[in-house]
């Protein structure tokens, strides 16, 4: 009987310290970092995406539906992503990181959210227009990407 | 003859379902087709426990997982069949929010709109159709997703560079070993899906098999199967094409269906939701059924299709209950695509429970008489099992260490 | 060859089937007599239900799964027994020779569910077919 | 008594040594209402080699493959012996004591090929 709750008891231990694993937010400045990378990867994912479905909606070549769905998820994707990045405390040194990331995340999703409301409106023409700073931004977090790659070596 | 062709079809529609459509499009996307080899690995691996287990329902008229019980114990019988049932009340969820899903894609009314009427109508659909009819529409409406393999000739692909990137097993500069074994464990719970061989086994007894069918289900699984496989790798590749040089990562089944578009337009696009929607559509019956089938099986219930539900009042309960739940989940507006990787990954970790029992009935001379495993399927049998066990092992750790492959 | 078979492959975790092929349940334990020293036990009853298996399985699963069935059980006492002695044949299925409609003690949820429930949903047809 | 008491239950001979669990049941019988009808007996236990080798049916013969389940199970599968119910001196759940020495007992594959 003893043996079974101290058992138990490790084993709830392992599912909590796992759970803790997947949820906690980065201590070091090296965890910082590579959590900074995945964020920058997903906005620049998800800004790609975005762009992608308005080339794909403007050629005629997916559905009106098809692209209104794709870029709801890609808005509420970013503003997800950004928010959970914001929450995080950045280790002194890496300051600097944190505002550019968070400022670039939250163009991004004014970006998309612009471009969502284009959609509900049926402004299909002017989404090529609206869509026009999903590119840059990409291209700047790619940028984003490669300083803090170089800082961690 | 024609049986035959309608069979061979229907097991290429099948095996395809939501965890295929999310694994295949993340990996391909990430990897490109470096993971290629998993599922030329768990389609030979599927296939010869699918043809096991449908030999010995020919032989002993039941279905194969009728004898786990006697092999394991009701001890370990019971730890797969609890697993198991956690397994598919998840993926029940994920395959109902994929047909609800592939619905929004088409009509952009939010998917949890379409769960619950999704559901009814699965519910009405297990009621009135037969076990058959129900299984061939949707195999045969899941081969219009066959526009992945002709998708990926209009992207006019760099051949050179596809071949090398399936002939390269190592994950590219972007991606880490952790994440790249993950995917390895993911992609063989999603394609060694366990439910695939409960349902064949059951329905072959349902629909009475007998030693002349034999031709028949090894026409269905040596044909059907390696050409779902190809329809799995045709989706890795699209996906590859589309969006790995751009770094875009797969989170919606939207992204999956894209290259399609992309490749042939809007007529490809809605094809390509047609056979999305068929195959989750019938893997969730299949889902249901299969595990309807092992509780049934676990403690002795009559059970199937065959019969009047009052007949088989504890299978239909059941059936209906696990339904309401999987709803019921779905409604919690957890993400379908992470519950699918989840899913898909404890599906990885219960495999070997469900392949032991099989070789070890398939084995046994005093059951199977003529019909005994010969050396081929020994020998590809227990490679399988081997590969399983070591995924099983792996699975639950990568899942931690690599936050659900998100790193 | 001799004469004697192990319990485990032939008779014990077997799936119980009736004179007319309907699914019963599965020989969840076995009951036999003490015959003494040197005697031969005599297996008298087979046990089908719940309620056998979980006090077979133990530990708070098996524990929980005998309270839960005994709970639900119309019958006084004890898991549901089937007499030895109407076993047809045992060679991979376990036949019985009688009816399920004869051993009323046996699949009472199925009973239950059967009338209660299903039956009284359309199209569902007849339990007693 | 149920069975699958006796499946847990100790086998110790009369010296006190232990031959450990029972691992399988061993019976006879022919259900039925025919001439030859005879109800259901326990007419040994099986004991030794561990648990796997009885489960998977490798030391009843009944199954030969794979080959690597079968290496496995080998040596269990030879040392795995039959206490035939005359040797048996009581037959009480938990512990059943038997007649002479586990030593004398046959080995099950020389029982089954008598």
């Amino acid at each position: 009987m003893r043996r079974r709750v101290i058992a138990l008891v490790a084993v709830l231990l392992v599912v909590a310290s796992a759970v803790w694993y997947g949820h906690a937010p980065p201590r070091s400045a090296q965890a910082y970092q590579s959590r900074a990378e995945e964020t920058a990867e997903a906005l620049r994912s998800q800004a790609r995406a975005a762009e992608l479905w308005v080339r794909a909606a403007a050629a005629g070549t997916v559905t009106r539906q098809a692209a209104t769905v794709a870029i709801e998820d890609a808005e509420s994707d970013a503003r997800a992503t950004a928010s959970r990045f914001d929450r995080w405390d950045p280790p002194p040194e890496l300051a600097s990181t944190r505002t550019e990331l968070t400022s670039t995340g939250a163009e991004l999703v004014e970006t998309l959210t612009r471009l969502r409301v284009a959609t509900h409106e049926r402004r299909w023409e002017d989404l090529p227009e609206v869509a026009g700073g999903l590119g840059p931004l990409a291209d700047r977090l790619t940028g984003d990407l490669t300083a803090l790659r170089r800082g961690l070596r | 003859m024609f049986a035959f062709t309608l069979g061979t079809l229907s097991a290429i529609g099948g095996f395809i379902d939501i965890g295929d459509l999310v694994a295949d499009a993340l990996v391909g996307a990430r990897f490109g087709l470096a993971l290629a080899w998993v599922t030329v690995v768990s389609v030979i691996g599927i296939a010869c426990y699918a043809e096991m287990s449908a030999r010995i329902t020919v032989q002993t008229r039941r279905p194969a997982f009728d004898l786990i019980r006697s092999r394991l114990g009701p001890g370990y019988a019971l730890v797969g069949l609890v697993g198991a049932f956690a397994v598919t009340g998840l993926l029940v969820m994920a395959e109902l929010s994929g047909v609800a899903l592939a619905l929004q894609l088409a009509t952009s009314v939010h998917y949890l709109l379409w769960v619950p009427v999704v559901a009814a109508v699965v519910l009405l659909l297990i009621w009135v159709l037969p076990f058959e009819t129900m299984e061939r529409i949707y195999g045969l409406l899941g081969l219009t997703m066959l526009v992945f393999v002709v998708a990926v000739w209009h992207l006019d692909p760099d051949w050179p560079r596809l071949w090398s990137s399936a002939t390269t097993p190592v994950p590219p500069a972007s991606e880490s070993w952790p994440a790249y074994l993950f995917f390895v464990v993911t992609l063989i719970g999603a394609q060694m899906t366990p439910y695939e061989m409960f349902f064949f086994s059951s329905g072959a007894v349902e629909s009475r098999w007998g030693p002349k069918d034999l031709t028949e289900m090894r026409v269905n699984v040596l044909v059907g199967f390696p050409l779902g496989g190809l329809l799995a790798i045709a989706i890795q590749a699209v996906a590859f094409l589309v969006f790995f040089d751009a770094g875009i990562q797969v989170e919606h089944l939207a992204e999956t269906v894209l290259p399609v578009g992309l490749a042939l337009g809007k007529l490809g696009l809605a094809i390509a939701l047609l056979g999305v929607f068929a195959a989750t559509f019938g893997a969730t019956l299949e889902t249901l059924f299969s595990t309807g089938y092992q509780i049934a099986q676990y403690f002795g219930w009559s059970y199937g299709k065959v019969q009047p539900p009052a007949q088989a009042a504890r299978f239909t309960t059941v059936v209906v209950g696990l339904l309401l739940l999987s709803t019921a989940l779905a409604m919690t507006t957890l993400d379908p695509i992470t519950v699918t990787i989840f899913a898909v990954v404890f599906s990885a970790t219960v495999l070997p429970l469900t392949f032991l029992p099989v070789l070890l009935v398939g084995n046994d001379r005093q059951v199977m008489g003529q019909l005994a495993n010969g050396r081929l399927s020994n020998t590809l049998g227990t490679v399988t099992l081997a590969i399983s066990t070591v995924a099983a092992l792996a699975a639950l750790p990568l899942l931690v260490l690599t936050r659900g492959g998100s790193s | 060859m001799t004469d004697h078979h192990s319990v485990r492959f032939t008779l014990l975790d077997q799936q119980v089937v009736d004179a007319d092929g309907r699914r019963i349940g599965r020989v969840d334990d076995l009951l036999c007599d003490d015959p003494g020293p040197g005697g031969e036990p005599v297996i008298t009853h087979l046990l089908s239900g719940a309620e056998a298996l979980g006090d077979r399985l133990g530990g708070l699963t098996g524990k929980l799964m005998a309270a839960v069935s005994a709970r639900l059980r119309t019958t006084p006492d004890g898991p549901s027994r089937i007499p030895a002695d109407l076993v047809a044949d045992h060679a991979d299925l376990v036949h019985l020779r009688v009816r399920l409609a004869d051993l009323p003690d046996v699949a009472g949820l199925e009973r239950w569910l059967s009338a209660h429930v299903i039956s009284l949903l359309p199209g569902a047809g007849d339990a007693d077919q | 008594m149920r069975i699958s008491e006796l499946l847990s239950s100790e086998v110790v001979d009369e010296t006190g040594r232990s031959g450990g669990w029972v691992h399988d049941v061993r019976i006879s019988g022919e259900p039925g209402p025919g001439e030859e009808a005879a109800p259901f007996r326990v007419v040994g236990l099986v004991i030794g080699g561990g648990r796997l080798p009885h489960a998977w049916g490798f030391a009843e013969g009944r199954a030969t493959g794979p080959w690597l389940l079968r290496v496995l199970t080998a040596r269990g599968a030879r040392q795995a012996r039959f206490v035939p119910a005359a040797r048996v001196e009581s037959w009480e759940a938990g512990t059943i004591r038997i007649r002479g020495r586990l030593g004398d007992l046959p080995r099950l594959i020389d029982e089954l090929h008598r």
